[in-house]
Parts: structure tokens; sequence; C-alpha cells
């Protein structure tokens, strides 16, 4: 299952929520999406396309918005790109998708306040328990340029 | 007997490195258990916005004590790829070769602190006394039995003359006799088979449903190796043959890491034996130009993942970083509830931890 | 005893003749391979305080004092100093490298901070009368 | 006059050889050597022979302290209880024909002393307030009914063939060595020695990565020391009992030995026994509870009882 196959798949399946997809560096494709297609794009993976290995999901804030890459792999790379603002920071959970996707998203919603609905246990993965200078990944919170 | 919850950590002399469990028992039997992580977060990836990437090269080593150099070739591959930088076919050995070093190194610590829990220490003294033959060697070719300091961006700062490559053979013959003979005792040593068969078993649906890398995949049956998947040079030009098992268990994980120590030696040998001539290092600029990279590579327990997002200064703009432990540490309690007490130690050694690495 | 014995019999008898592995640090001495990465020294002679090496030092163990003209002095952390070589690797001249040698330690931090290069000002010109 | 030298001999007898010093000696000496011989099977030098010594006054020296909620009295009472009845236990044991006293039935006695340190031990493990210690001393409960039965079963059967309870008369009549008359009762009986020391393989209540140190992760300074003494003392006891009972004590059946050689000749098979445990020790992993009460009660007691018929056979 080649890439411009899957990328076809998923136009087919999700319309123009599917951005224009580039290639980057070291074998990987990154797929801009709607935010709202994310699950619909997991499941189609899962289902028809066999593709169940989420390397990880990272989390950036670019300055503008916060990006959220869900990075994939199916004997090559394959990155679903999905951008929130900064006001509205949610995303759906996977974790009923995909059981790894839980500690993936707990560190994102740690490190840069996004909040995943449906993710159920919110306890701190990596920060300790009293930490209170809010999400240290985020750059708006430090635009001072703090430590 | 009545319900007891147990904490394991963050100090106990069953983990090399702080992390917290609390396991809920009844009598000898484990009902549930619960981790706590963080201990060891340093922030890497907050630290790496902070530096150039020359310096970042030097922080990412440190994320892990036991497979610091394949964190540095990974930074280095995808940023060398933001670069369009060709390394030289030399310093691509050179790497492949420090990786499968440490590949033996971490599999031999790892099997002494299987049998160190499983309360085999002679097993412990013998895997680390054989493990010290392949320190020594690193320490010669890079000036350090852990942290190498030998990838940079662009190459390797080290070379390989003769002398070097006769003294690593030398040691390789005593090294694989003694690895055969680690092969034999785990396949056939009776108290050690009785205490990891059918201890944590990952089921190949919980692989795929955790997205579980490395030995303990494999040892499920599920047939992913980064060095062959996703060859990057020089392992287009290497066959790895990848060693599964099917029973999923402690013991299968312990047959596959032990094989493995086996093939990466042999990748060694081929490694050297056809070592091209040439430059060890290409000239890079200190300024990457906008941009994003990801790049995978095979860590002794798994893929590890490197995201590097540039905005063309000399400083990195993100750096994302997802060693493997991770995702085998989710399947912990699953594997942990309903095993006896006594083999909770089996179980966190089978998973062949590495705390520093998931934390970062 | 047969059903019971262990493939772990031949390996111990090698073990009980054969050679102990202990090293008996710091009794007997242990033998480093030429280049393990040690202390940090640099050649005063060949450095120009042009700082390259402060500036890559991914540990911030390296610190260039300036003088008034010309003079300066490079002062060594060795507690921070994570040994990784960066600061040789930098280095244009060929000033600063790192030896093999180890420094067993010292009570306080301030007893470890030494001066690599101590350059003095250079003379001034002396202006004809 | 002869009341005063009597008395003086039977004080030197019981507080020197062979009875307080010489065992508390012999403990430390056995501990080192024992250590010595399992770091050089893996390849290690080992501690030097002031080792244990050093240890034990390191720990006499130490802060002593038990954690509050723990009941103290009990918490102190039980490692004197357990020392006092191993050293009693020392009494009975003949060191190379030498021995404080012995009647019918010492054999009994010197069973039920050494038992009491696992009873202690338990005990230790309940009274404290630490998880550990309370899961430690449950699972030494459990391995305490594991290896017991087969452990007296195994001591019996030089008994029943030499038809009396007296060590000393066991020795004396033995034709030859116990362990070629019964071969599986020695074997068992080492294996027995190891559970009831808690020696590798078998110790699963003090094991270090499941439940640290198990009844005595809480103790420290003087009152640990004393645990150790008793450890110690109990493996001289213990290996001294099986070398009157299955080796002959001091007498040689082929070869014939001349006086001053037989206390030579009782040190040689001690130490052999010793080894022994050693080796044992080295070979093999630790087993979970759970295997040991298996091996114990489908493996060890079958074979006890197996030879008990068997000497009652030879007997009757």
């Amino acid at each position: 299952m080649d890439r411009d196959a899957v990328v076809q798949a998923l136009r087919e399946a999700l319309g123009d929520a599917v951005g224009e997809p580039r290639a980057l560096p070291v074998d990987d494709l990154f797929v801009p999406l709607e935010l709202s297609a994310l699950r619909e794009a997991v499941q189609l993976f899962q289902n028809e396309l066999d593709i169940w290995h989420l390397s990880t999901i990272t989390g950036l804030d670019d300055g503008e918005q916060i990006v959220l890459h869900y990075h994939f792999w199916h004997g090559s790379g394959l990155t679903l790109s999905v951008s929130l603002p900064y006001d509205q920071a949610e995303a759906p959970t996977l974790t009923d998708l995909i059981a790894g996707a839980g500690f993936y998203e707990r560190e994102v919603a740690e490190m840069l306040g996004v909040a995943f609905a449906g993710l159920g246990e919110m306890a701190p993965l990596l920060l300790p328990d009293d930490w209170d200078e809010g999400p240290p990944l985020r750059h708006d919170a430090d635009a001072e340029g703090g430590a | 007997m009545d319900r007891m919850t147990i904490p394991i950590g963050p100090q106990h002399p069953l983990l090399k490195e702080p992390m917290s469990f609390n396991v809920t028992v009844e009598g000898e039997r484990v009902l549930e258990a619960t981790m706590r992580l963080g201990y060891v977060h340093r922030g890497i990836e907050k630290l790496a916005e902070r530096r150039t990437y020359i310096q970042v090269v030097h922080l990412v080593e440190r994320i892990c004590g036991i497979c610091s150099h394949v964190h540095t070739t990974t930074f280095c591959d995808a940023v060398e790829s933001l670069l369009g930088l060709e390394v030289p076919r030399r310093a691509q050995y050179i790497r492949a070769l420090l990786c499968e070093l440490e590949r033996v190194h971490s599999h031999l610590l790892w099997l002494g602190v299987l049998a160190k829990n499983v309360g085999f220490d002679t097993v412990f003294m013998y895997s680390w006394r054989d493990r010290e033959i392949v320190l020594d060697i690193m320490e010669g070719l890079s000036g350090g039995r852990v942290s190498h300091a030998v990838n940079m961006i662009g190459g390797v700062r080290i070379d390989l003359d003769d002398e070097h490559v006769r003294g690593i053979l030398e040691r390789f013959d005593t090294l694989e006799r003694q690895v055969d003979r680690a092969l034999v005792l785990v396949e056939h040593e009776r108290t050690l088979r009785a205490r990891t068969q059918g201890v944590g078993v990952l089921t190949p649906e919980d692989v795929r449903r955790y997205c579980v890398v490395g030995p303990t995949a494999r040892a499920s049956g599920v047939d992913v190796d980064m060095r062959r998947d996703a060859p990057r040079p020089p392992y287009d030009e290497l066959d790895v043959n990848v060693i599964l098992h099917d029973a999923g268990d402690v013991w299968a994980r312990t047959l596959v890491r032990t094989q493995e120590t086996r093939e990466s030696l042999r990748l060694c040998r081929n490694l050297l034996a056809n070592l091209p001539e040439g430059p060890t290092a290409a000239r890079a600029r200190r300024r990457v130009p906008a941009g994003e990279a990801v790049a995978r590579s095979e860590a002794p327990r798994g893929e590890v993942f490197y995201y590097v997002r540039s905005d063309g200064s000399d400083t990195p703009a993100r750096l994302k970083v997802r060693t493997p432990t991770l995702p085998t540490l989710a399947t912990l309690p699953g594997q942990l509830d309903g095993v006896a007490f006594a083999d909770v130690p089996v179980v966190l050694a089978g998973v062949d931890l590495c705390i520093a690495c998931a934390d970062r | 005893m047969a059903r019971y014995s262990s493939p772990l019999l031949a390996e111990l008898l090698r073990t009980l003749f054969g050679k102990r592995i202990t090293v008996r640090y710091p009794y007997a001495p242990v033998e480093l391979p030429e280049g393990y990465r040690g202390l940090v020294v640099a050649d005063p002679d060949l450095c120009r305080g042009c700082g390259l090496c402060v500036r890559d030092c991914p540990a911030d163990a390296l610190e260039l004092v300036k003088g008034e003209n010309g003079a300066f002095q490079l002062i060594l952390h060795p507690e921070r100093c994570a040994y990784c070589g960066q600061c040789e690797m930098s280095c244009h001249f060929g000033s600063i490298r790192l030896t093999s040698a180890f420094k067993p330690g010292a009570a306080t931090k301030e007893e470890l901070t030494t001066v690599l290069v101590d350059h003095p000002a250079d003379e001034p010109v002396e202006e004809d009368a | 006059m002869m009341i005063v030298s009597e008395t003086l001999s039977a004080l030197f007898s019981v507080l020197v050889f062979p009875g307080l010093a010489f065992c508390v000696i012999c403990a430390l000496a056995f501990e080192w050597l024992d250590r010595v011989i399992i770091a050089r099977l893996q390849g290690r030098v080992g501690p030097p022979w002031y080792q244990p010594v050093a240890d034990l006054i390191k720990l006499l020296a130490k802060e002593d302290i038990l954690p509050t909620g723990a009941s103290h009295t009990v918490g102190a009472v039980l490692p004197l209880l357990s020392l006092a009845s191993v050293l009693t236990a020392a009494l009975y044991v003949p060191v190379a024909g030498h021995v404080v006293s012995s009647f019918e039935g010492d054999l009994i006695v010197v069973l039920f002393l050494l038992s009491l340190p696992a009873l202690a031990y338990f005990m230790a493990g309940w009274v404290s307030v630490g998880v550990y210690s309370v899961v430690g001393g449950s699972r030494s409960l459990l391995q305490y009914f594991s290896y017991e039965v087969p452990f007296l079963m195994a001591l019996a059967t030089p008994a029943i063939l030499a038809d009396s309870w007296r060590i000393s008369a066991i020795v004396a009549r033995q034709p030859t060595w116990g362990v070629f008359t019964m071969p599986l009762g020695f074997l068992l009986a080492v294996v027995g020695l190891i559970g009831k020391l808690k020696r590798d393989p078998f110790d699963i209540p003090k094991a270090a990565s499941e439940v640290v140190a198990g009844p005595l992760t809480e103790y420290s300074g003087r009152k640990l020391a004393l645990w150790h003494l008793t450890v110690d003392v109990q493996t001289v006891v213990g290996i001294m009992l099986l070398v009157n009972l299955f080796l002959g004590g001091d007498t040689s059946t082929f070869v014939p030995v001349a006086g001053w050689a037989a206390p030579l000749l009782f040190a040689a098979k001690a130490l052999g026994i010793l080894a022994a445990l050693a080796l044992a020790s080295v070979l093999y992993a630790r087993l979970r509870i759970d295997q040991l009460a298996q091996l114990g009660w489908r493996v060890l007691a079958p074979l006890a009882l197996a030879q008990i018929l068997v000497a009652l056979w030879m007997v009757g």
C-alpha cells in the first residue's frame, strides 16, 4: 500500500478535508487534515489500509497556532497533521482506536495544554504533581523569553 | 489475606532508575498496578530549543545511558537531511558499527538485570563480565565507555586504523564464544525457564493496539525491525535477519535479545570486513534551512523516533523524541494484573525498562 | 543429580580456575586507552582567545574573561565539563584538547577551577616622543 | 578441689570449646569462606578475611531504630530469642567427638531449637508495620512448611538406623558413613538445610528484588547484627549436625585415621558441605514460593517418606 494510494483513499473518503501532501526528508509524507476528519481517517487506516503503528504525536507551537502531527508507519512514514487555534485547543482522543496513543496524548496535553476529549486519565505523566507554571512548550506563555 | 498496596519505587532494589509502581496485592496475587513517571524528566525537548544544533547533539546523547549513540545518530540523520548533506559512506559504516556494538552492550546489560531480578546472581555476574569486553572495545574506539561523543553533524569524529580493527576482531572471538554459551544457558537452564516461561505474556493484538516496538514486539511474533523496514545506509547493504519468536513471554524475549546479540556481532564483523575508504565527515553549516524532518532508527529497545523543526537559525525550533520504552511501558499495567507478586520483578525486567529514555 | 544439573557447571569450573575479573583500583593501576576523553588542557601559545570553544561548549564549562588591550583568560570549570570533546573539535588552532588524565576529585568546586590560558596584555606600542 | 576443676572444665566447654566462643568464631569464618567460594565461582575476588567481623562491629556501632507502630519490646526480644536458641542447640552437637552434654533424645532438642529462629523470623515480619516485612513474614511461614517436614524425616532416618535419638550414639553405631547407607536422606537433609537457612535458591522471604529484605527490612544496628549472627551460627550448627549424622563425625570407615587427624577430618567434611551449599546457591535462580511448595510436597516429602520406609525395612 504505497503512499499515493493511501492519499487517494483518504481523498475519496474525506474529500477536501485532506490538504496538499508534502514529502519531507528521511522518507515521510505530511498530509494536512481537518481536525474533524481525524478520527475518520484513523478508522480508515485501521479498517481498510491496515495501518496500525502510531509512532507518536508531536505537539508544537509555531507562534500562530498549535500543530499536532500524528506520525504513522506502514513500511514508510505517513503523518496526519492537524492544527488547533490557541484559544480552542481541543482534539478528540484516539485511545479507543489506538490504546498506545494514551501516553502520547497525555504528554501533549501536559506540555501544550491541549484538552483531549474522552481521554480518561489526566494525571500528569512527566511533570511534577505541583507544577503550576503552565504548559512548558507553549511559546505564548513565555513570550518574554523566560528560563 | 487482606488487600495490600505495595509500593515499588521510586527507590527499590528492583528498579535501576527512579520510577514508582503501586501494586495492589491480595495474598500473592496482583490485582492492579499503577505507574508514575517523571522522576528523571529533564525537559530535553525544552532545553533543545535553547541550544545550537552542535550542542543539541551532546544533549541528545545524554537522554539514555545505554543507547546514547543511536540517539545522536538519528538526530544527526534528521539534521543532515534538512541540510541536504551527503554523509561519507565510511562515516555511515562507523556509525552503524557503534550502533550494533551498543545493541550488544544493551542486551548483555539487560540479561544481567533480568538474572538479578530472578535471583540468579551468577548469570548477572557473568553477563556483566562479558559486557566489559564490548565496553572496552567502545572505549578504545571512541574514548568513552558509554557516552561516545562520536557523532557530529556531517559524520563522525573518530577513525579506525588496522590496529583498531585487529584489536576489535580479537575481542570478538571471546565475546562470541561467551554469547553462544549464554544462548545455551538461556535455552536450557531449568530454573531460569521456570521463572520466565509463561510470565508477562503479550499477545500480538496487544502489540498492535499499544504500538509496541523492538524485541518485546518481536518476541510476540510481530515482525518489525527498523534496520530492515527503513534501511538507512549502510543497512541497505547489510542483510539483517530479524529474530522472531511467538510465545510472547519473558522467556521468548530473553531468547530474542540473546540471539539478537549474536546477530549484531555478525553484522559488526560484516561492517568491519568491508569498511569503505574515504573521509569520515563532511563540513556542515551552522545554520539549518527552515523545514521539518522525521528520522527513525532501531535502538536496542526498538524504534526511536526523532522530529526536528528548524526555522533557519542555528537553534532548533522544536525537537520531538519518542523513545521505544514509552509504548512498552503502556502495556505494563495490563501485563501485571493477575500475575503472582513474585513475578512482578520478572515482568518489569522483561520489558527492558529504560526510564531515563521514557522520561526525557 | 543430572536432571537438575545446569548448563552452568562448565562455565563455573572455567571461572573458578580462570583469572579474576576484579580490577583492584585504586591499588592496581587502571590502563586507559589512548583516545580516552579526560581532563581538558590548552596550549597558551596557540590560543587566540577567539572563544569558539566557549560558544560551542554544551555544558558552559569554559569561560573567556577579556582584559584591556588584548589580555584574556580562558578558564575551565571541570565540575561542569561533560568531557564530550566538542571544544577540541571546534578549535581551529588546535590549542584546546582532551588528555587521558582524570582528576581524582577535590573538596570544593573552586579548587577544580583551572585557568587554561592566561594571556598577558600586549605591550603598549611606545608612541615616539 | 574436684568440684572447682569440674565446674571450670564445664564452664570452659560451655563458654569456649565447643560452646559459645568456638561457635561464633566458626560462624564468622564459615560466612567468610562461603562468600569467598561464591565469589571465586563467579569470577570475583571476594571479601578480605576480616569482612564478617567488620560487618558485625559496624552494625553493633550503628544506630538501632525500629519503625513507630511496630512493637519495640517484641522486636527487641526476637533476635535475642533466636540467637539464644541456636547457641543452645550448638551445645548438643558434638564437634569431632567433643560435646558439652549429650543425652538420649538430644537430636530432637537440637531440631526443635534449630526451628525456633524460623518462628521468630516470621514473628519479626508479622509484628512490624512495613509492607515488605509482613509479606516477607508470611512467605517465611509458607516456606517453613515446605522444607521442614522432608528435613525432619531425612534427619530421622539415621536415628532409625542407629535405633537411638542420641547424636553421639548415632555417630558411634554407624557401620559406615550414613551417606552410603542412605544417600537420598543426605541429599534431602542438605536441601532442607538450604531452605531452613533461607539461602539461594530458597531466599524467597528475603528476596531483595521483591520484598527488599523481608522481615529484616526495618531492622538496623545491634538487633540486625544479632539476626545476622543467628543465621551464621545456624549455618555452622546445621552443617555440623549433618556431618555427625551422615558423614560419621570424626570417624573414617575405609582408611584408619590417627587420633590427631580426626578433628581435621571432621573439619574437612564440614567444609565439604559448606562448599556444596555455596555451589547450590550459585547454580540456580530463586524459585517462586508456590514452586517451592510444589517441590516440597510433590518431590521432597515423598522421597523422604520412601527413605524412611527403606530405613525401617533395613532395621526391621
